[in-house]
């Protein structure tokens, strides 16, 4: 096969990029303000918005492109770029450039300003643009010319955020809104960091045609950030609320996700859930009396081999209180044909994960987050001891943010140690197992239990201990007694 | 592997699951295939037309399997180490950080063992692509390969080329300069390429770099610094995972001085044992477990000893892998 | 600091703790001083006479603190923070991996605040002595004020001297040079002291540079290879301290579709309650502690509140401090 | 005051550092063997050691400094330097210089060795010094000249390390005992690795007088490292054991410790221990029936106020079946003034902490250690249900290695995830509170019964979390209210 220089012949359709990156009338944004506070407006044609508690019209924004930076000084807001920011800085006074100054002799009294606030008060209401304004303070100080560069430097920032609003206008994604949430109201989104974050949308195996059950109390973030690597309108985000309030999925519309995307998210009341888990246990019960206790918790697993007498049996049981909506999204949750299961809630997890658990299709992927981590032993220790699932995974992520300078490159000095803890696991089917000799996908419950029967002492490998290649295909080692692999 | 039936089929690679460090990879074929391994020996084609997650026991019936559906996260994981591989957490970092979804445009360098490849073009199908350039020839063939068999190589461009001195654009391919959306880079000396990023990047796209050393770091910061990126944050992460299983617990019995009414092990084994309530069935005839808490001695004293579900960290864990670097490419007017 | 009696006497300094994050070092004098805090007021000269670790009540007997012994942890928390201070972790792996022990000698640069000083005075006391050098006047003669305070003065020698230009021998002290156990750099530039720490080392004793800026370990490292030192190793290390206390833990009460007996809550309730043989006497009172299971709805939904001891990382926690590079002087023949 | 220059008068002895650092006959030693391997081995005159299967003359090194190498290769062994070992690396054969040659091109196929196994085999027996053995299997490999210099360097060193061997004698100390039990058998040191370790001994106080009650399964390990650093016959270290078989003290041995010092170790039965709570706790419900029960839990903290009455009743209620010997012991828990508690074993802490816990004195430190968070919250949450002790902590320590070389920084990329976790704190008594008016130290129970009645509202300050700078000694904020503190 000859690669060079030779690609793949599907050519992707060349989309609109340039208007993609312009702000829209109409758009959520988000702003950074002065490099600190992240706030998120609409912008509206000919409205106003508050940045600071100055007002700014919207009109000026609108057009521009994403990350632009608005300067607002004095009376004034008009684009800028980080360049003419900087010419600005330099612009106001000369730094030091020795290295004698060394603030060595500097005590711990700060008040080397000769200007009183009230002059500096009036300075500012008077509309003087900043660097005006911090030129004034800087030759009314006693101790500026004495610091190193240095200090200057971060004399001058911090005077400059002061008398100076700088905001950038910076598109919503599922990154940029975890900032935002992450940094002023964390637990609006159940404290849930980007790597955490991101981690869960790669083991929950989040793409384009994906079947979602989403339980969820970050007031939507978690749904929108899914919708948006989905981008799709081929896959399903159910996302099931509790109480008859509504779902609270505020924060969903600010990922500024197509009506097609928008379309796959659908959210009805988890009760509804309950109820057809009560159903099912009790038919189930009481129509499998003659069989061993084994079976009775698999009747929610076997949909697919009996997909109509179940259908029915459902509908019949609820359709007594249940609306014809009610039966759409029982419906929904029955056949939806999910693949992944997503646990993120303010709630002890287990309740909530054994509910949904029966909807998730087997070899399908779970995610349950916690900040707990004795809450997620709860649900691993159930799934396990009821074989539910395999390649049970508790973990949590440690992540560091690097200052890299020239000759002062370290790890940055405080760090956020929270980012919680997720279960991960693959569900698999604890009947209908297979028997190398039976005739495949038709046994039954009964040839399944002798199946069990005639091997008691089957151990479960995942309680297994080894330290193996994974890269071996072929482990031809089977002169290794049975003991070792019991142990 | 992005759209799997719920049913094994022929052609299917499936992961043969066994434990958490025995998972193997397979092609289903119709034929006398078997596969040996510690827990028996199985013959794959018995495995057409068995749902995936099932359960699947041997050919003497005394061990078996779990058939899981492959993923990318699996794929990584089994395949071959043929040359260092990105781990999952970086991937997923990487994947979120980019601001990659369906429809995404990007661009990678080198190709590598094609297990980030696999993660971004789950991500970007079916609107978007990947343009993925290796300097080896032998990887790039066997991403080829790779990509074809688990049936995504529509949505990945493979080119065999020096991206660092030929940069990344591809003569005949069009909608490419100005419409890539992320550009990773995983390279000896990543700011060599960071031009050629820029010329095929538009305004507000992502780049991220990926070095072990950080001296690498210092000079991909710098080059970026000076080129018109914004944004520019280096990371590292790191996972910690949990062993998480029944230990047998020993515990002493002694008198608890500040309450009289008990011995401390037992208020202690009554108050840390798990989920008593629960009765698996499968566990109470092995010797893990709830069993019953048994007694030992050592010399005249007297202990508990009970099976707790307990975590701890597992002791060799991954350290380093690389430090990544994000930054956003701002069009300079 | 060293040898204190159990009872509180005139001219000890006390901490005197209301909680992890307030703590606060009164000197005990027997005059009218009044300790005010957010949990009253406090005339301090009642302390004299007290056992160490009893609750003392505040004046109107609605607050209370409790009476701590210093030791050179506490005094690193509560002393200002006049300069960046080393931190315990820190302190703790600078001492055990120096080798030190009672009758150590030990060369300290600079002395800073003399939170390490302090650590390695009470470690090799009395046999040993610790020659701490600062090059600011200020913080040496306040370093002397503290140890004088702290009654260890007699295992210190302060001297302010720029130990890379003027190196560590002092004139007048005998068994110095080639008699030292260890060397501990806390400096800008520390390649540029090693060579003056080298000429009062003796073979085999150990050195160790501590840096924020991985650009001073590599200078640092390369010096060490190129001197006669061995075992050159760099570590960081980090504290994870747990939040660990009561919390509302809510969870919804739903039917287990895997065990026909029990709605799941009840179950999970019943499993992971805390210790529920105790009976604390105080928390009885209080909204916090073991109290019954309250029960709470979400429309038609029905729930279960429950205390539960339960831990978590604390979020703001410090992250890197400084690298600490070791390495054993090997005497060449 | 003046301090230029001029130091305090105190000149500590000189020590006998030269002989120190000699290796001595009798010495126990660590042996590492060519930088992978370490064990210990005592070293007596005129006998011989086996290293790597080979016998090495003790009298070759007795005598010689630590630290220092020595070298097996064919049939001698002499001691060499770093300098000597790199000049008979680099006299093998010049590496390539060329930065060409890049691996490129080798397959996975290693079997570029022209020599057959048995004529390697011939030249090692017939005695020949390593660097023969190896220049001769470079000029039999076909592909050492196509490698980099960096892969040439580590195929040599491989080689060396399979030709000859390179041993460094290394004095034992709690730091090098630590690498070779943790490399070689941490469970016999309950995977103490060393960072947790340094922690455990700063944490609970270490120093020449410090009385430590020290409950551990490390095998004497911990013992050792506490008896070393307190170096001094003025210390306590009282190691309660379980089990009638003695103390499994073994490593003790290894550290080299002055007879002084090891008279300091005191080990005996913790049945004694037991068995006095269990009187102790009889007697005070017995005679303080007409109290409420918050004094149960106090009649062992009293020891100072009632020492006579409370010795005596101890020594009649034991009298009848302890012998002379196990009454000094009572004596030395009961009045060992114990500042320092360290619980490091491998069975559940609690009962053991509980156990030992009311002959720590007030005010001291006390540091207990499990594999295991869930352990250690156990004993936190008693201990801060009963009001037992304040400033409780419980954390982890992460440590990572660096590799620090040019262009080739980067933290390791093995760690090692587990160090255990420590709960940490510091005991405070539960009856006798001091009030303000009240006489002081002569406080009753009666007195303290009121005490506590009269302030039902009070809230333990531990339970508050609060961000309030510590440097504020004068913490006048008294105008918030009260309900801010009891939150």
């Amino acid at each position: 096969m000859n690669v060079d220089e030779k690609q793949n012949s599907t050519t992707p359709p060349p989309s609109q990029i340039s208007n993609d990156y312009l702000i829209k009338d109409g758009d959520q944004v988000i702003l950074e303000i002065n490099q600190e506070k992240l706030i998120v407006v609409k912008l509206q044609k000919n409205k106003k918005i508050s940045v600071s508690k100055k007002d700014v019209e919207s009109n000026i924004l609108i057009g521009q492109p994403y990350y632009s930076l608005f300067q607002l000084d004095g009376k004034t807001v008009k684009r800028v770029t980080q360049k003419e920011l900087d010419v600005q800085l330099e612009g106001i006074v000369q730094l030091n450039q020795t290295e004698d100054a060394n603030n060595k002799d500097l005590g711990q009294n700060h008040t080397s300003q000769k200007l009183t606030q009230d002059e500096i008060q009036q300075m500012k209401q008077s509309g003087k643009d900043s660097s005006t304004i911090i030129r004034t303070l800087i030759e009314n100080s006693s101790t500026f010319q004495g610091k190193t560069s240095f200090s200057q430097l971060k004399y001058l920032k911090k005077k400059i955020k002061k008398y100076t609003t700088v905001i950038k206008v910076i598109k919503p994604t599922a990154k940029t809104l975890n900032s935002l949430y992450y940094s002023s109201d964390p637990k609006k989104i159940c404290f849930l960091r980007f790597d955490t974050l991101s981690q869960i949308l790669t083991m929950a195996n989040i793409h384009s045609t994906q079947k979602v059950l989403l339980m969820e109390t970050t007031s939507g973030y978690l749904t929108g950030a899914i919708a948006e690597r989905m981008n799709s309108p081929d896959g399903l985000i159910f996302v099931p609320h509790i109480g008859n309030g509504g779902p609270n999925l505020s924060i969903v519309k600010n990922f500024g996700l197509s009506k097609s995307t928008l379309d796959t998210i659908k959210s009805f009341e988890l009760k509804l859930i309950d109820q057809l888990n009560q159903k099912n246990l009790i038919s189930s019960t009481s129509s499998n009396n003659n069989n061993n206790n084994n079976n009775h918790d698999n009747n929610n697993m076997d949909i697919e081999e009996q997909p109509d007498k179940k259908k029915l049996k459902v509908d019949q049981t609820l359709s007594s209180t249940t609306s014809t909506k009610d039966k759409e999204i029982l419906d929904l949750i029955e056949n939806g044909g999910y693949n992944s299961l997503i646990v993120v809630t303010k709630y002890s997890p287990l309740s909530l994960t054994l509910s949904l658990f029966p909807y998730l299709n087997a070899s399908g992927q779970f995610v349950i987050y916690s900040q707990f981590i004795q809450q997620l032993l709860e649900v691993h220790q159930v799934l396990q001891d009821k074989n539910l699932a395999v390649n049970l995974n508790i973990s949590e992520i440690w992540m560091r943010e690097y200052q890299v300078l020239p000759k002062r490159t370290h790890p940055e000095m405080s760090m956020d140690g929270a980012s919680g803890y997720i279960l991960t696991g693959i569900k698999v089917k604890t009947t209908n197992n297979i028997k190398p000799t039976s005739p495949i996908s038709t046994s039954t419950s009964t040839t399944t239990t002798t199946t069990t029967t005639t091997t008691p002492p089957v151990v479960e490998p995942t309680s297994l201990e080894m330290n193996v290649d994974t890269n071996n295909d072929n482990d031809c080692d089977k002169k290794r007694k049975r003991e070792d692999d019991t142990q | 592997m992005l759209n799997i039936k719920r049913k094994i089929q022929e052609g299917d690679k499936v992961v043969l699951y066994s434990g958490k460090d025995r998972m193997s990879l397979v092609v289903v074929k119709n034929d006398n295939t078997i596969f040996n391994s510690k827990f028996g020996n199985y013959r794959i084609k018995n495995l057409i037309g068995v749902e995936y997650g099932s359960k699947v026991y041997s050919n003497d019936e005394k061990g078996f399997l779990h058939a899981i559906a492959l993923n990318p996260e699996l794929w990584s994981i089994t395949l071959d180490h043929r040359t260092q591989i990105l781990f999952n957490l970086d991937i997923s970092t990487i994947i979120f950080n980019l601001e990659l979804k369906n429809g995404s445009k990007v661009v990678e360098s080198g190709t590598g063992s094609g297990s980030l490849s696999t993660s971004i073009a789950r991500t970007v199908a079916p609107l978007g692509h990947l343009y993925t350039f290796e300097f080896h020839k032998e990887r790039a063939e066997h991403a080829i390969r790779d990509f074809t068999e688990n049936g995504i190589k529509q949505y990945i461009t493979v080119t065999h080329r020096d991206a660092c001195v030929d940069g990344f654009k591809l003569e005949n391919v069009e909608g490419m300069v100005g419409y890539i959306d992320a550009v990773f880079l995983d390279l000896p000396c990543p700011w060599e390429a960071i031009d050629n990023a820029v010329a095929v990047m538009h305004h507000g796209s992502m780049l991220c770099s990926f070095s072990p050393c950080i001296e690498q770091v210092q000079n991909t910061c710098l080059k970026l610094s000076e080129s018109s990126f914004q944004e520019i944050t280096t990371i590292e992460v790191l996972i910690r995972t949990y062993d998480t299983k029944y230990h047998k617990v020993e515990s002493m019995d002694l008198v608890n001085p500040y309450d009289s009414t008990n011995t401390i092990n037992n208020e202690e084994v009554s108050n840390s044992s798990s989920n008593t309530d629960e009765k698996p069935q499968q566990r109470q005839s092995t010797k893990w477990g709830q069993s019953k808490p048994q007694s030992f001695t050592v010399g005249e004293m007297k202990g508990t000893k009970k099976d707790q579900f307990l975590t701890n960290v597992i002791k060799e864990s991954r350290g380093h892998t690389g430090y990544l670097t994000f930054a956003r490419y701002i069009k300079e007017e």
